[in-house]
């Protein structure tokens, strides 16, 4: 842990002058990784970033590790080959809604439910940054883009949902400029083995300005954000107007706190992300505003055998019941004869 | 009985067919062993059908599996058998064309039934035609084989399977070839009564030609006079899957395959996948874009990266080498080219994607291409791509293909002590560290990997500065680091063995091939001199860059022709490359060569020039 | 209505001769498919088969309607293209769990979320076919194969559970040897507007056979499928050893059901193909062997306005809104001048 | 006060540069309207920056838009500008070293602060030795402009928004541009406040210009002998959406654009999502392959499919466009190039994927390749794409570049009338159908789509029999239908009009250019003409296949000299084509050809020869 107590945050800032536009919430994002990353006990030089393309994608840049800015969507893949022969390394993916969930959908789908030992960072903006502002699959239906100027008309993919349909062990979500709450998350993510998918709300000032307001805004968040805590009941909202969350047979439902009332007695559900089954945190991951309030923190964690590990314990049984490979054995393995002079 | 005679035979070519479901492969296998044993030089070509299972005795369900041995040496599986053993009516309808006049057809009579004939579409029974033409032997194969295995108490299904033992124990006898290793296979394979069954049948086999009067004689083809040495029979997609494992052993460094399954490329992932306790991982990517990426993922941590694909999936594979290409990440990424475009005869070869490996990414995007001449070569060719790679920094592409990959050929086991080795240094000194800085000679960058203290950096597809490799839009930069990656290929070149020229250093006519047109185009032009033509042949590894001494080679003939399983593509590249006025001998049929098809291109442009 | 009455089901056979292997569980679909054509009366010529490539894939061949034999995985970006220009056309997708799955799983997840009104058939042998036997993403763990000697390590996907996750609005599952149900899965699908996904449980005797024994041999199949129905209990399992699914929170159960015991008032759910929330559907979808039945049928049904309605409905406003585009009139829009002699 | 003196010039190359926050390409679009109203000829160049926002005052945040307009006719945005109005530092920094020596710089006195300077790596004050090179005229422009919005009562902020407008002002008085079109579209575009204070702004630099001392004189440039006509200024991109709706508009087919977003393709995309009133429907699918899966599945369907892209996009469509090259369905695949390889320079412009739609497909897989010269042009070409995809029913690439995307020139809008009209013809008949039997002359397969009673029939990606279509394995019948997808696009040089060549018809030296890259070479064609050096051009719209004369035309010069933004690319498909030594001249920096460089590049060649 000597790292741990050693580095600091400017250890984790590289030299490159970082270039997002003014207000982008990615600012927020990095700083607080770079808080985090000390804590870790993690040498720096065992961490790698690794990312698609995208206003997002930028991020490893501003990492002073080992970072890797890869192609539009596939980094979960590089990243896949880089944990099955590297396991020593921490292997953080960042990506967007475009990235990760357009384009890159189907290596995030099996980068999941394969259960790789990486942290997924995904930036939801619910817009295509560096490309100046086209829809993305998060977008609102109805969202008036360049490419959308009569307003989107396809149903959005929920990130989570679409974790946790991809049975993921680790879903959480967290909010650029909540820092407490981003860094506590961050830290579940760091310990989680296996994938662990984080869906960031992240502000895009200039092409999808106040998208998560209800949450980015110190005020109004007490009113909308829901956090997620292991053993609590889903409650939230101000005192006086405190509501929970039910789900019967599945379906969740908002009930009415009168102040003093007991949120179990009234059926509201008590938290479990620890559930062997994802039902349960997908029926969280259903809710949306404005008849639900956001839901942040973590839908699900539970434990199941990472991905490399199960690989390298595949070698390291071959080795164990065949022995190192021998070079020389395998080519004069099977029919073989000898020509003499 | 009186013994029965035998006659002596420089070289014959069998081809073995039936229903897929008929194992002809293993029998085709198991002969080719003996064979091999025996002394003889081979090569083989197994020919499957495109279905999976066509229905039982359709055209579309006909397998094939040529032998061709001798007692010189030879490249090829034959231009056309001299046997044919034919299970059924489709089989022999399917290959009969292909047999040399008056050669043998063996067939099972018990399978010329009306539904079988219908089946093979002959409006009437061929044989009595094909009397006419070709030695004809009917056997009883389907009730000789029932009998000999009666006693067994097997189901009538599991009765039929061994049939193909059965023909194969008969052509043993009939070349004089032992069953000992076969029978020993055998016994490893199989138990119970399947084993009993099936050894029966093989010896069945061997006794009927003994006794039956339908084989007056027997052949004998005297051993070749081969290179002294320990031989083996190794088939391309072996040999290349054992030259990524020998690799990653004489470099010290664990391997990564990348792979989605694709025909023909998909046995070197399930070989590969058999030797985990080399250390060697395999990975089955959801598609061919992530196998590749998570190669370069391996080489960017500094394992050993390598995909293998075929066309359509070399194609999506693009995008992540032209980011190797910038990044200037090792990585080997093996094509085995079948007919196209689009899925196109996926089970028929063709070498088509030349263009594709040099031209196929956006921008100007320089990479080594190589390709196997042989099957065998195959393994030595993976050894030197991945030293390529890692020398140079730089994805390498190995094109093989279809024919190289599922043909056989008697192969010299290298010596492993006679390998080359090479020893990866990773950069690991922080003084004055510059992730683009370069190597004085190759102008490799340093490979500085994850896990070493103090040279953190970031790299990626967007252009880099020279040296400190940071992102950089200035003009004279793009235009520097883009001669750069075309310069260190380049200078790949400089270590490059000088051209080999199969012949006369000069002369009228020179014949230029690449990969698995090599057998063929060598034997047509020895075949060519021997009867006095002016004829030469260079037979090119190194297709990227190409030997320093090439074009003065071509220089040296008149004419240039160049034979390939496609358009002309290498042709192009030399005419560009050099000016020199390379004539196409081209075939697009999904087949490889035939020895005659080259010659007759030979002759036709020295007969022109006469 | 006349084509249903006069085309027969030899109407849809093509001339091609069907090449499966002996036993292949894609002739039972093959042949249901075509048995059920007639009655849509649409006719023959607006139907339209695309596919990918596997076994599976070799379908639209055997169909005497137009048919598009694409390349891997890309089948629903194809059908989606040919839908958006033709809505009048009914156009079938038929996939593989490689073809639609691995390779093919980005474009399958956004078609869903789309909803393109399209009718997605995914034969699951758990296998892939055509390439002689690698494991697919849906195989079970620990499957030996010959990409994976030592068994696969990899979690599998379940088609329901990810179409869910993509906000699928109809999604079933059925047999391939099980005629009736089959069909009536079918009839289902083409009746539901917008993407209807149907999971086909297909048996590959040569790489994969028996895979849905339980389900397959009509003996078994009365104890391990359970049928499910709108607006009936979850209930499964012969004469004295009926059981039903509970549903708690979210969470699923299994609870067994005495002779003459009422499973609603056990607890037993009812179940809804309509719900709103997928929240009830997906707890369904997380249920497998050998715990659970295999459920089979309809396990969402919903209505939400197709894909290709909603851009023609763009393209019917903008003409009513501006009127028939004039290209003379794009031509000169803006600041233009003349220059005289 | 007297009425300051005016002076008459030739040509005048302007160049706008400021932080991307300045409204920099707002004021060089205005500048540019007044300037075509004026009756010059002209051309513009915008240069982003790479960054969506560098920080403001950065180097990376510096965007450029420069103006070249003349009394007579020209071709390109100049080699170097004569004036540099520059809003920042910074802006001064990235740009003044291409300024002509002498030229004029106007500077944002307000911007030269300490902090300002820090950000543009100025150690010290660049503007006294500026002053020893270059007319340098400060003004406070920060602070002019304030004043003359304070009344208005904005925040600051708003109120700085505005000085672009100043700017505008003043360099419309200074080239006496009138301001009638940038005041009537502040007014379509703005209300409130911000419309008054973008007038007065507007005003005010005008007036300034007027009153200050800092200008004696003021200056003019005569119209232009441009031929009659309508004219409307456009850039390449917007020519490109356009030139798409006039396709469906004169084929009467809807049309279906496929397209994920990328620089710089993603304008056309968003220029035609404004036009559904035109029946077409823009489908911005998951990725690229999904985007041109989806125009071909249109292509099946009986209309009309389109895809734009870039390099890298272009890549992962590859797959999908050889599945059109078998199936034989009309596409147009759109490639507007920018400079890589992989991400590269997204922002820059590179004319380097001809040999990746050339060659790269798996396999032998011919289409035809258009390349637009100007920006529009590409309306023209677009109309020529789609006609010959549904003539040919083959899959079409259209190769433009960023350069083209994003400058802008005076086009002569074409009368409706005059453009191709093309009546599409689908199949109906059922009476002896096969779907791959060929028109005798096109070869072009029947267009037969879903809905057609009796043309049920099924098409894919294995190879097909010829005539039937059905699938077929058959060597001969793979032989065959290669030859024909090759012979069929070779066709299509039977119909394109002979080569034209600018200069003479033989002599000393051609210059071979394709693509963007037309004005440069033109200018400095008629140039070295101009001063008596014998040299011609010729310019190719159809890279594949070449028009028919083209090698006789190559044949009658003693030397080709082939510019490209690239290492060689149309150089080495004339070498290999044509056995002619083309030399390359090549750049690769992310920018056009100046004329001054092909020049030289003229020039050096005709040396070496003398
Ligand atoms: C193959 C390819 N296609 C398209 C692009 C263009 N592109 C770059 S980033 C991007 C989308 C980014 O959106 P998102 O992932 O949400 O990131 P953000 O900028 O919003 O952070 C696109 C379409 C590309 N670089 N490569
Ligand atoms: C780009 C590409 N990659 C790989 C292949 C090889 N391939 C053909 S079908 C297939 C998988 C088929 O599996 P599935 O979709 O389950 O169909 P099944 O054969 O089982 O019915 C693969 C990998 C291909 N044709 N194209
Ligand atoms: S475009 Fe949006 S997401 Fe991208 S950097 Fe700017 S503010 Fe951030
Ligand atoms: S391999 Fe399996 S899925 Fe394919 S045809 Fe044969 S039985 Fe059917
Ligand atoms: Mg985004
Ligand atoms: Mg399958």
């Amino acid at each position: 842990m000597e790292a741990a107590t050693t580095a600091t945050r400017k250890d984790f800032a590289s030299d490159q002058e970082v270039r997002w536009c003014p207000g982008c919430g990615d600012y927020s994002v990095l700083a607080n990784v770079q808080r985090v990353m000390p804590e870790f006990g993690v040498p720096r030089e065992n961490f790698v970033f690794v990312s698609g393309i995208g206003c997002s994608s930028r991020f490893p840049y501003y990492m002073n590790t080992y970072g890797f800015h890869t192609i539009h969507g596939r980094a979960p893949a590089f990243a896949t080959g880089m944990k099955l022969v590297r396991p020593d390394l921490s292997v953080w993916v960042v990506t967007g809604d475009g990235d990760g969930l357009s384009i890159g959908g189907n290596h995030l789908l099996h980068t999941i439910r394969r259960n790789v030992d990486l942290q997924i960072l995904l930036f939801n903006n619910r817009v295509y940054g560096l490309t100046k502002g086209q829809y993305s699959p998060t977008s609102r239906v109805g969202m008036k883009t360049k490419s959308t100027p009569q307003g989107a008309v396809d149903y959005p993919v929920d990130p989570i949902a679409f974790a946790l349909g991809a049975s993921a062990t680790f879903v959480a979500r967290t909010v650029d400029v909540d820092a407490a709450h981003l860094q506590e998350t961050l830290r579940r993510a760091f310990a989680h083995p296996g994938t662990a998918f984080v869906e960031i709300l992240q502000n895009c000032p200039v092409y999808n300005d106040n998208e998560w307001v209800q949450v980015e805004d110190r005020k109004t968040r007490v009113e909308w954000a829901l956090p997620l805590e292991h053993g609590k009941p889903l409650v939230y909202g101000p005192k006086g107007a405190r509501r929970g969350i039910r789900i019967d047979r599945g379906i969740p439902s908002v009930v009415p706190l009168p102040d003093g009332s007991d949120p179990v007695s009234a059926g509201v559900a008590v938290h479990d992300e620890r559930h062997e089954s994802p039902a349960y945190a997908f029926a969280l991951a259903t809710l949306h505003l404005p008849e639900f309030p956001v839901l942040v923190g973590v839908f699900r964690a539970v434990e199941r055998p990472s991905y490399e590990n199960l690989v390298q314990e595949q070698v390291d049984r071959a080795v164990a019941e065949r022995g190192p490979g021998s070079l020389k054995g395998l080519l004069e393995s099977g029919e073989t004869w000898t020509v003499s002079e | 009985m009186p013994h029965k005679q035998v006659e002596e035979l420089d070289r014959v070519a069998i081809r073995f067919a039936g229903d897929s479901g008929d194992g002809i492969q293993l029998t085709g296998t198991k002969f080719t062993e003996s064979t091999a044993l025996a002394g003889n030089d081979l090569a083989t070509l197994p020919d499957f059908p495109a279905e999976i299972r066509a229905p039982a005795g359709t055209l579309a369900g006909v397998s094939g599996f040529q032998i061709h041995f001798a007692a010189e040496d030879i490249r090829t599986p034959a231009d056309r058998p001299d046997v044919l053993v034919a299970f059924n009516p489709a089989a022999l309808r399917a290959n009969v064309e292909d047999v040399r006049p008056g050669g043998l057809l063996v067939l099972n009579a018990d399978s010329f039934s009306e539904k079988n004939l219908d089946k093979a579409d002959y409006a009437e029974d061929p044989r009595p035609a094909l009397r006419e033409r070709f030695r004809v032997v009917e056997i009883p194969l389907t009730r000789l084989n029932r009998e000999a295995v009666k006693e067994l108490s097997l189901s009538q299904r599991d009765a039929d399977r061994c049939k193909n033992f059965f023909a194969l124990g008969l052509m043993c006898w009939l070349y004089h070839r032992s069953l000992e290793p076969t029978l020993r296979w055998i016994d490893k394979r199989f138990r119970g009564p399947t084993r009993e069954a099936n050894r029966r049948v093989l010896l069945a086999g061997h006794a009927f030609g003994e006794t039956s009067e339908l084989f007056p004689v027997s052949f004998v083809v005297p051993r070749a006079k081969i290179e002294p040495g320990h031989y083996r029979n190794i088939t391309g997609n072996t040999a290349l899957a054992w030259g990524i494992v020998a690799a990653s052993v004489q470099m010290q460094r664990p391997v990564l395959l990348g792979a989605y399954p694709i025909t023909p490329a998909s046995d070197v992932l399930h070989e590969l996948a058999r030797h985990r306790h080399f250390g060697v991982k395999t990975f089955q990517a959801e598609d061919e874009i992530a196998a590749a990426a998570a190669a370069v993922g391996a080489g960017f941590a500094g394992m050993l990266g390598v995909c293998t694909t075929s066309g359509p999936g070399f194609l999506l594979k693009q995008e992540v080498i032209n980011l190797a290409v910038v990044a200037e990440l090792p990585v080997v990424i093996v094509n085995i080219q079948r007919a196209g475009p689009s899925t196109g005869l996926p089970t028929k070869t063709e070498q088509a994607d030349l263009l594709a490996a040099m031209y196929g990414r956006s921008s100007d995007s320089p990479l080594p291409v190589l390709a196997p001449a042989t099957p065998g070569d195959c393994f030595h060719v993976m050894l030197e791509a991945f030293q390529l790679a890692v020398r140079y920094m730089t994805p390498v592409v190995v094109l093989s293909d279809s024919y190289l990959a599922n043909s056989a050929e008697p192969w010299r086991i290298p010596a492993v002590e006679t390998l080359p080795r090479h020893e990866i240094v990773f950069r690991t000194e922080p003084e004055d560290f510059a992730p683009y800085a370069r190597h004085p000679d190759t102008l490799a960058r340093p490979w500085a990997i994850p896990g070493t203290p103090g040279l953190e950096h970031r790299i990626g597809g967007l252009e880099k500065q020279d040296v400190s490799g940071t992102v950089s839009y200035t003009p004279e930069n793009h235009e520097r680091m883009t001669w750069l990656r075309h310069e260190k290929v380049a200078r790949i070149a400089r270590e490059l063995a000088p051209v080999s020229v199969n012949g006369t250093p000069r002369g009228r006519l020179l014949v230029v091939g690449w990969g698995g047109t090599h057998g063929a185009i060598v034997s047509a032009v020895d075949e060519a001199r021997a009867e006095g033509l002016d004829v030469s042949s260079v037979h090119l590894r190194h297709l990227n860059p190409f030997p320093s001494d090439l074009g003065e080679v071509l220089g040296r003939f008149e004419r240039i022709l160049v034979p390939e399983l496609n358009r002309g593509q290498l042709a192009r590249l030399l005419r560009a490359e050099f000016l020199v006025p390379a004539e196409s001998l081209s075939k697009v049929q999904g087949q490889p060569f035939k020895v005659a098809e080259i010659r007759a291109g030979i002759e036709a442009v020295l007969a022109a020039e006469a």
